[in-house]
């Protein structure tokens, strides 16, 4: 179904390729960009019209059991929010954690074309591979969560760094996941185990499996570089959201030394002040740190006024999340893998922290030195849903709107950053940088993110205007793999996309060390464990490197 | 004159009628109206293909059938004016309302003013469960105005309520005002079990002496100054007698599981 | 006089068994058709084991066969009986805004029949 | 017995929600049937020992007349496509694979989709919108659980294995001996065959569930309670104040829960104390709460409408988009006041178990049943499919009761088409259908302003 295109005289931003603006055709044949078409194409005029890859979402929650679960408790969110089918698509509900229909092809309205699942118990996998499959138009994968995993932890502990690497491996091959992801390495256990406790230092050891924090962190940075998975390990640190986390923050970056790693969300590490007290903007700096090292990505996580939802593998702050309004909350264990915290949540404009949250992370935006390193995304929906996307970038494209928009927040939190000093307007090919080349690039996905010859087509072609917000919200042409998916507005086919993984080689042996394990502390068949390739449809492998 | 809607036509699969309201029919002629759409399970059809309409609105809808029972949404969102139906309604009746008036001469059934913030619901025949509560999922459900019902209600009447007035002739069923936040709710006849479960602050208040959880304990017997006031209020509407006017009330505090800021009055004589 | 009690149908590994031989086979309709009670209330009532009973609500009406069940398992004024077609015919079909019928408090007049 | 003899390791028993996935199945290969099934419970023996072929039974029938496979799905198409409050109800016995298409139709027919979770623990998941719940998978309780209770639930009839398997004599991490390790409390209204596995009964009058366990959630809080509570509730303040010093002072408390909370008055509020509870709990230790499911799939039905529709159960599509509304779009409701005029029914039989009320409509209007046998709903069905059956002829994804995705691995082949081919088969000529009906989907003509409202 894909089509030989010729998409002529549009604006193209493909900073991967160095075009920056430039007025230019482009042609698409058999769901890649190519030089010149071998058939003739059919033309769509796009002249006057801003052409961009489309956009890479590195980090968000859109399926598998947490955000299943999530849903399920929340009818009244999908309620006010209803997403209607077409001739050519499924409905679907909306709201802050939309159904799968609705998410893929609400991600195609706003120009992506590709996102990534960050966080996955390995048990979940299968069913996460499920919902991926439901999700339509955009490619997408997901980080495998072993960051708690006891058997790894034990590992780590009794210093079988070899045999580390190769369960590590075994994992990503078993669950078909794109890279790790550790959140709060350490925390599960006291959580669990303690009455619900948390681990509160990077180098504090668990009484039960005497490791800390950055003895998992180091390990999995060493062995992910080492393994060349095509994304490093994938870092949710310790203390988000606690007054004086920057230094935890800072110190998980400095584990890694000049290895990759890639640092989560990284608004929700960034705070000064005095544990227990209110939180003070350490944007400075996380943001100084991340432009001197090189080896360092991260996304920003932004927060964004209003509903959101809070879902982590991180279940202690749920909990603590949850002590505010007493409302609906939600706490789920996964044997010998993670925890699991959901807590409805709404970021309000008065309330100092919120506001503080929303500064910090336009401050990480605006003193970003690099933006090929630093990625947009509101970890949806933790700090908002992806549909704010278009909202964001105003925010920072458009320094009088930006000004407007501080008026309105709590002024004490505004006061207490450096927000109103800064003068950063954001341009066209920085945005198709920090949405598009550089998340691609931070995922080794050499095909994504550039309109070069060789690149997948997904393209996404916007009207120009001057508010940004409306223009990245309403693309007019959006394609994907080739095929025409948008015109005009409307949708004009279904597309499904394919699951993107990563094979590392390992060696089978180590398939008996882990098996003992599971047989006594699991509660299901270990041949049952692993995900087989029934699962995975329209797949495509992602080399090592 | 106000626009008459005759029933000419009965449903044969539930019916949802969100277009009767005044605020879809104002300034349109009796022709306009019944080109408006109504959902008749999932096909779109008109109005008219189900109700023939006379006159014009001028503030009023007088909504007249022998079997409205399938017919959902009625008064759905409206903002103003008055809607008059004869007959017996179906779910969703004022839903979400923020003013206006609905009065039904006829039984009403499930929610019956769910999450509605403004305006006023009387019904002279019965209503359902959920009668001014949330939609499930949703921790706040009516926010304002008042539902009044001669006859009796079912189940969950005010759950989640956080404001307004719901008062009922009859009795009521299990777990009147779950989950209350505030607001007010008055059954002259019986409560039936679990009254108040979980409510954190607001006022309900019956004329018979009822069951009430373990949570809930009594602190005193008294005559509450606002009684009276709403009494005379609501004996506008019910019969109301002299002597609950000037009786004293026995004041249970709960629910302690929650904020322990709720109250249940039982009239003691 | 008819007495009244409380219908509680449930699961038993019988049933179970039962209806994977198919549920229109003989095993499971005796099965969903057999009600115990209560050995003490039994005698109380005069009932045997094997006795046949009319199980009567604003509902409906169905026939079943009692059986006599220790006093210290079955507490008085109760009666089990595995779900199927015969608790069905007793069940209202009311849900209260939840989906759910009440489906195990069903309170009926029991009668012996003959 | 034949030669022809295979054995098929790690199969999974999908007759109840324990999803047991260490049965060893021997298969006689000739005679198309299970011959022993290792590792089964006497609920798992019954089910793969009586699934067998009858070769003779037609795949298809139109008013009990034997037809092919195309008449017959063509007849379903038309039936569902021509209705205008069609519902499509069960899916709680067959694969993920099979759900998915079932709510592809409905979306496609605009129709009304609900599985028998409505009438298990649909109460539970309406608890759940209300208060959230803090839960695990049940190999954490196999680990960490000391402290494990049962309310209103019969597993040694229901779930046979989940004492041995999962909570009660399993061995883990934290709980090395097994039953020594934990205390186990039953509480129910009558002393069940569960009773001899738990270390303390509580009896509770009928209908009580509620004041119990509201009064639990006021002590744990420190509140105080009237001693004529026992009255009431036929259970002491003392037996009360004992269990929540139990329930603070565990490590890793687990509330397992049945339909003796669903089923009975007070329903949706019953599962809810009892989750609220749980989370109370969490104050003082690390507990936890799960509901045990009642079918092989019906927590697969859940995931899958949930992640399709954004709703676990009692879906609406009517308006060109998924509306939920328990007691307005479940399925006893809506047969109850006669609001539907057709049905496609996958897997279930509501003509043997819903209120009579039900069970007369659905004898008056057109339905399309799927199942592995002839049921009493097979009997009145309009077109009627015999299916292959899950689990032992056909592969797929069953979620267990605590929402942890299984593969199953067929035993034999089934000369009957699965659920899952069926309904791709109605679904794509229901899609032809409608689209030569050019009824364009999208905008309704009806205002959205008080769809969102329901």
């Amino acid at each position: 179904m894909t089509e030989c295109i010729q998409l002529a005289g549009g604006k193209v931003y493909d900073p991967a390729n160095g075009i920056d603006g430039e007025v230019r055709d482009l042609y698409v044949e058999q769901g890649c960009m190519v030089e010149t078409p071998s058939s003739s194409p059919r033309t769509i005029d796009v002249s006057g019209m801003v052409v961009m890859p489309g956009g890479v979402d590195i980090h968000c929650h859109i399926a598998g059991p947490k955000v299943n679960l999530a849903r399920k408790l929340q009818p009244e969110d999908h309620r006010r929010d209803p997403h209607p089918g077409t001739e050519h698509t499924r409905s679907g509900a909306g709201g802050t954690v939309p159904s799968t229909f609705a998410t893929g092809y609400r991600y195609a309205t706003l120009g992506y074309t590709t996102a990534m699942e960050a966080a996955v118990t390995p048990i979940g996998a299968r069913h996460t591979i499920e919902e991926l499959h439901d999700t339509p138009v955009i490619d997408k994968g997901f980080y495998v969560l072993l960051g708690n995993n006891i058997f790894l932890q034990q590992l780590i502990r009794d210093g079988r760094k070899e045999e580390f690497r190769q369960a590590v491996a075994w994992w990503v091959n078993a669950t078909k996941a794109y890279t790790t992801k550790l959140v709060n390495p350490g925390g599960d256990e006291p959580w669990k185990g303690k009455k619900n406790s948390n681990v509160k230092d990077i180098d504090e050891k668990s009484d039960f499996i005497p490791v800390s924090p950055r003895q998992v962190i180091d390990a999995f940075v060493d062995t992910v570089n080492e393994l060349g998975l095509p994304h490093p390990p994938h870092i949710h640190c310790n203390n988000l959201g606690h007054s004086g986390n920057f230094q935890t923050t800072l110190e998980t970056m400095k584990t890694a030394g000049d290895r990759r790693a890639h640092l989560a969300h990284i608004q929700f590490h960034s705070y000064a002040g005095e544990l227990g007290k209110n939180p003070k903007s350490a944007s400075r700096e996380i943001a100084e740190y991340v432009n001197d090292h090189p080896n360092i990505t991260c996304d920003v996580g932004q927060v964004m006024f209003g509903k959101s939802t809070i879902m982590t593998a991180d279940a202690p702050l749920a909990y603590m999340l949850r002590g505010f309004k007493k409302g609906k909350w939600v706490n789920a264990d996964t044997e010998c893998e993670s925890g699991c915290g959901i807590v409805p949540f709404s970021y309000q404009e008065h309330i100092y922290v919120h506001a503080l949250q929303w500064a910090i992370g336009l401050e990480l935006f605006l003193l970003s030195k690099d933006p090929w390193r630093i990625v947009l995304s509101t970890d949806h929906p933790n700090g908002g849903s992806f549909m704010s996307y278009p909202k964001l970038i105003r925010l920072l494209m458009d320094r009088e709107f930006r000004r407007e928009e501080i008026k309105r927040v709590n002024q004490k939190a505004i006061n207490s950053t450096i927000l109103n000093e800064l003068e950063r307007e954001y341009t066209l090919n920085e945005i198709a940088i920090i949405t598009r080349a550089g998340p691609a690039r931070a995922l080794n996905l050499s095909n994504k993110g550039h309109l070069g010859p060789g690149a997948d087509a997904d393209i996404t072609i916007y009207d120009e205007m001057a508010d940004k917000e409306a223009m990245f919200n309403a693309p007019r042409y959006v394609i994907k793999s080739g095929a025409l998916i948008i015109e005009d507005h409307e949708f004009r086919r279904d597309y499904y996309g394919k699951l993107l993984h990563t094979e590392p080689g390992y060696d089978e042996s180590i398939v008996a060390e882990v098996r003992p394990f599971f047989e006594n502390y699991y509660s299901i068949e270990f041949p049952n464990y692993a995900v087989d390739d029934s699962y995975l449809h329209d797949h495509e492998v992602i080399a090592t490197v | 004159m106000p626009l008459l809607l005759r029933q000419i036509a009965a449903p044969d699969v539930p019916m949802e009628a969100d277009n009767i309201t005044p605020d879809r029919l104002t300034g349109q002629g009796a022709a306009d109206v019944e080109r408006l759409a109504l959902m008749h399970g999932s096909e779109s059809r008109s109005i008219g293909d189900f109700f023939s309409a006379t006159g014009s609105y001028d503030g009023i809808i007088d909504l007249q059938g022998d079997d409205l029972k399938r017919v959902k949404f009625i008064g759905a969102g409206m903002s103003r004016g008055t809607i008059r139906v004869e007959g017996d309604v179906g779910e969703h009746l004022g839903a979400g309302m923020g003013g206006g008036e609905i009065l039904v001469n006829g039984n009403a059934t499930d929610w019956v003013g769910p999450e509605m913030s403004g305006g006023r619901i009387e019904i002279h025949g019965n209503a359902g469960h959920l009668t001014g509560s949330a939609y499930r999922g949703a921790s706040v459900g009516m926010t304002g105005g008042e539902i009044m019902v001669h006859g009796n209600v079912r189940n969950e009447t005010g759950n989640a309520m956080r404001g307004g007035l719901i008062a009922i002739g009859g009795n009521s069923g299990d777990f009147t005002g779950v989950n209350m936040l505030s607001g007010s709710i008055f059954v002259l006849g019986e409560l039936g079990i679990r009254t108040g479960a979980g409510m954190k602050r607001g006022s309900i208040i019956s004329m018979k002496d009822a069951p009430l959880l373990p949570t809930f304990s009594y602190s005193c017997t008294y005559r509450p100054g606002y009684m009276t006031l709403y009494l005379l209020h609501l004996s506008r509407v019910f019969a109301i007698a002299e002597e609950y006017l000037q009786g004293s009330y026995k004041r249970y505090c709960g629910d302690s599981v929650e904020l322990n800021r709720g109250e249940i009055l039982l009239y003691a004589g | 006089m008819p007495e009244t009690m409380l219908l509680i149908p449930g699961r038993s590994s019988k049933q179970g068994t039962s209806l994977n031989k198919g549920k229109l086979g003989d095993e499971y309709l005796d099965i969903t058709s057999t009600v115990e009670i209560n050995a003490d209330e039994m005698v109380r009532l005069g009932f045997n084991s094997g006795d046949r009973l009319r199980l009567k609500n604003h509902i409906g009406e169905a026939v079943v066969t009692c059986v006599s069940k220790k006093a210290t398992d079955l507490p008085e004024g109760m009666i089990f009986i595995a779900y199927g077609p015969t608790s069905s015919r007793l069940m209202e079909s009311d849900t209260a805004g939840s989906g759910m019928p009440l489906s195990k408090h069903i309170s009926v007049e029991v009668e012996k029949i003959g | 017995m034949s030669e022809n003899v295979k054995v098929v390791e790690n199969a999974t028993c999908t007759f109840c929600g324990c999803v047991c996935d260490d049965m060893i199945l021997t298969v006689d290969m000739d005679e198309k049937r299970i011959t022993k099934s290792k590792n089964a419970c006497i609920l798992g023996k019954a089910w793969f020992a009586e699934h067998y072929i009858e070769e003779d039974a037609p795949v298809a029938m139109i008013d009990n007349r034997p037809v092919s496979m195309e008449e017959a799905v063509e007849e379903a198409a038309r039936t569902l496509v021509n209705a205008r409050f069609p519902i499509t109800y069960g899916l709680s016995d067959t694969t993920c694979e099979a759900q998915r298409q079932a709510v592809a139709i409905t979306d496609t027919i605009r129709g009304n989709i609900d599985t028998t979770t409505s009438v298990c623990h649909g109460p539970s998941g309406i608890a759940l919108q209300g208060v959230g719940e803090s839960t695990m998978t049940l190999g954490e309780v196999k680990n960490r659980a000391d402290l494990v209770i049962y309310w209103g639930g019969n597993p040694a009839e229901s779930h046979p294995r989940h004492f041995g398997r999962y909570a009660v004599t399993a061995k883990g991490m934290f709980t090395p001996r097994g039953k020594k390790d934990r205390h186990v409390v039953l509480v129910d209204v009558r002393r069940t065959p569960s009773a001899p596995a738990a270390s303390q009964f509580i009896q509770v009058k009928p209908g009580k569930d509620f004041e119990v366990l509201w009064a639990l959630r006021a002590l744990v809080k420190n509140r105080r309670i009237d001693p004529d509570i026992e009255e009431e509730t036929g259970v002491s303040l003392e037996t009360m104040e004992e269990l929540v010093e139990r329930m603070k002072n565990c490590r890793y408390g687990v509330l397992f829960f049945g339909m003796g909370l669903t089923m009975t008055r007070g329903r949706h509020f019953n599962s809810g104390a009892l989750l609220a509870l749980a989370t109370d709990l969490n104050e003082y230790t690390h507990f936890v709460a799960k509901p045990v499911r009642g079918h092989g799939n019906v927590t697969g039905a859940d995931n899958v409408m949930s992640w399709q529709t954004g709703y676990p159960f009692g879906v609406n599509f009517s308006r060109g988009f998924p509306r939920f509304n328990p007691g307005e779009f479940t399925t006893v409701d809506l047969l109850a006041k006669r609001d539907v005029d057709a049905a496609l029914i996958v897997a279930t039989d509501p003509a043997s178990n819903f209120p009579q009320a039900a069970i007369d409509h659905l004898a008056n209007i057109p339905v399309v049943c799927l199942d592995t046998k002839a049921t009493l709903t097979s009997k009145l069905a309009h077109v009627a499919f015999r299916t292959s059956t899950y689990g032992i002829n056909t592969a797929g994804t069953v979620y267990r009761m605590d929402d942890v995705p299984i593969t199953l691995r067929k035993a034999f082949d089934s000369p009957f088409p699965n659920d899952e081919e069926i309904l791709t088969a109605i679904r794509k000529r229901v899609r032809e259908l409608v689209l030569a009906r050019g009824q364009a989907r999208g905008a309704t003509g009806v205002s959205r302003a008080a769809a969102p409202l329901q």
